[in-house]
């Protein structure tokens, strides 16, 4: 049941040319830098990720962009970023927007075993071209499909040798239910425990969901929107 | 005198009452917080995954794991509550939230929005709005009632790619506020000085006047 | 904001008769013992119960039956209790017996926004009789309805005056699911503090879904099958 | 002789896997816990919200809070943890869960299984009987050969209402164990001195029966 891998290069070993990824956290919050920057470094190529957002231009799936390692990315906002725009531009990238709700609901149907959901997200807008319109009590629904993804690649505040997850704040966001996701999920964690240090009852994701953990480091944790008041 | 943004701000924190569970949006909506009533309690969500937003923290205590849907760094208030973006979205998709607070581009007469996309500009996607404005059960929009070109933004029908359709209740502009009803915009109010000839006027939707209109009131 | 009630009595004071309770809990863990207590009192008649059991004879939701005051249950597993099964017989109680994570996930239904949700569960069975059979992937997937109900009742460990809620162990159960079914939902506490109390990653249930709250009192916590190894 | 309970449990405890998570179903699954190898590590499911459940308290350390689904005092194994009954199934339907322990009153030869109603007695309901055997990966029916009057309960159809269509992947019985095949049941081991003989006189459904049948080895 010892889940821990050495490093994110060891957790991201197998991940090939092609392959469909998730990639939690929202903006710059809670993600899963150490494995970002080992897939930069395998320079594995034409994947398609599916995560809420893409990164800045020189942080976060921005550096796989730059790298050119992204064929499609399946997201709620892509942001400000000028390589992203331009690798759009030219067809290099292809991109696929998606409600923010619903993506996060397609990701949790998965981890659910729920192959469809409905959603009224969307309805009337050229979201819904293609897809089945169903009313319930008055109200129309869009059915969206569960999401999978080859690996699922999530980043922690605290973890166990388990798999067991917990996280902080609003980093929490998308990575749980892209945990729950994974055909293969590896999760990077700020603190790595043993088993039986954290509380059961304040567990975010059960260890079930999780096949590869280890303790990240050197985390930059980016601000994108640094605003404060005056003291 | 039209309103400023933060004038349009402080009118529809006049909308709010104590108990509501708020969505606040980027831009002018997110100005609402700042005019909520010191003894008034209400509730802000951020949809990416926290109940009871506060104030932005002091210098030197940003914290890069608590940020708000604009990506800003934030604080709690007591009695806050953090959860995944799942549970967010399901709570605003149940109706939890009382009201949301939206800006937008176009706003049809039958109350239909556009706010997420220009054709021919770079797409930058949805985000959480279209899952808003179609799960919310009470929407007010804040927007300039007219664009740079001073062509009403209050239309019969959107231009724009729509975000959702037949959910706008209410709209407060620079100009007026206005309710959305099955007859089209009902006037409601209008900003001090402005006349309902010129609202009328700058209103390409269907607009319906009935009896004085007053001012409104900060 | 404050959504503190002074008891069970003054929680429930306006359930009437003929309506929709979900109550929470599994057996006898995690059962809203006090506000039962009040329903008992306040003698309220042809409800209509959702939980997974139906409590034994001298506890629980029996003490309800006791008092005929209940007209309908919907659960995944009656269980032991003599006095519902003669009402049964007699047609005095209707029953209807629901997968128990199909009873889970329509509550979550509800508290999610979402009008239906597809299992697998039951398909080929006499549960699926009426119901819309749809094909995912090659696997049979039964429609279910999002349950809502008048009034959730549920019991939670923690709890703060805003109504955010945290529950022990196993007693989370269904819990957390109906407090996001109910139209008004009432929580009954072991332990009710001051909002800011409660670490906010810690939080089961976020206050939005609850309307009531309050401490409860002289909880008897009775163990349906006490199992113990020797020493 | 045929196997005795415990020894059915025993038995089955050899298709454990070491990383395993196994959901055990009240009666004779049960048991299966208590053959765990002791090297082997395999986390149990309690369906009402439990990863790592663990044994029985010891006397005088029960806690009310903490139970499994069949309603029994236990306590948990580090690493455990909890959730609600959503979730639960939620990982059952999702297929996390990588073995099922269930007992059954009726199995037919395509792997239906009957095992929550009897017409005409006092219904208790399902449970979670229906979600685990329509989601789990894969399920081993515990369970007798034969009812108290000899007649098999291995069928070619159930004629109970059944529990789930097609769902059972191995049969471990007093007498033998059988895998569910297209072909039907398939004989893979018989219980010490019981003789293909027998088990074929005692199995109603389709039986496939090819070479050597060695005794189940415990």
């Amino acid at each position: 049941m010892n889940k821990v891998v050495a490093n994110a290069a060891d957790a991201i070993r197998d991940i090939q040319d092609g392959m469909v990824l998730m990639l939690g956290g929202f903006g710059l919050c809670g993600i899963p830098e150490n494995c970002i920057s080992a897939l930069v470094e395998k320079g594995v190529k034409e994947l398609t990720c599916i995560s809420n957002n893409a990164g800045v231009d020189d942080f976060g799936i921005g550096l796989m962009l730059q790298k050119k390692q992204v064929r499609k990315m399946i997201s709620s906002y892509v942001g400000e970023n000028a390589e992203f725009e331009r690798q759009l531009l030219s067809g290099e990238l292809e991109v696929e927007l998606i409600p923010q709700g619903t993506l996060a609901t397609r990701c949790m149907a998965a981890g659910y075993g729920m192959p469809a959901i409905f959603t009224p997200a969307g309805v009337g807008t050229e979201v819904a071209i293609g897809k089945e319109v169903r009313n319930f009590n008055g109200k129309d629904y869009l059915m969206e499909y569960a999401f999978e993804a080859d690996f699922a690649i999530v980043k922690a505040w605290k973890g166990d040798t388990h798999g067991n997850l917990i996280f902080k704040d609003t980093a929490r966001n998308f990575n749980p239910l892209m945990a729950m996701a994974g055909k293969i999920t590896i999760a990077e964690v700020e603190e790595l425990v043993e088993a039986g240090s954290l509380d059961p009852n304040q567990i975010h994701t059960p260890g079930i969901y999780v096949h590869r953990i280890f303790q990240g480091k050197d985390y930059q944790k980016r601000i994108e929107q640094r605003t404060v008041r005056k003291n | 005198m039209s309103l400023t943004k933060e004038q349009i701000a402080q009118r529809i924190a006049k909308e709010l009452k104590s108990g509501y569970y708020v969505n606040l949006g980027i831009g002018i909506p997110t100005l609402v917080a700042n005019y909520i009533p010191k003894d008034m309690h209400v509730v802000l969500q951020s949809e990416n995954g926290l109940l009871g937003m506060g104030p932005f923290p002091y210098e030197g205590a940003e914290d890069p794991d608590l940020i708000n849907a604009g990506k800003q760094t934030i604080t709690t208030v007591p009695g806050s509550a953090f959860f995944d973006s799942a549970l967010s979205f399901g709570m605003i998709r149940a109706g939890k939230v009382d009201l949301t607070v939206l800006g937008a581009m176009e706003v049809s007469d039958s109350g239909d929005i556009a706010n997420w996309k220009i054709p021919g500009k770079m797409v930058k996607g949805m985000g959480g709005a279209m899952d808003l404005v179609a799960s919310a059960k009470n929407i007010i929009v804040a927007m300039m009632h007219t664009n740079p070109k001073g062509e009403s933004k209050l239309l019969p029908a959107c231009t724009l790619p729509i975000t959702g359709v037949r959910c706008v209740k209410k709209i407060v502009s620079d100009l007026a506020v206005l309710d959305v009803t099955p007859e089209g915009f009902k006037l409601l109010e209008r900003a001090p000085g402005v006349s309902v000839e010129e609202i009328v006027a700058k209103t390409a939707g269907k607009l319906v006047v009935e009896g004085e209109i007053p001012e409104i009131m900060l």
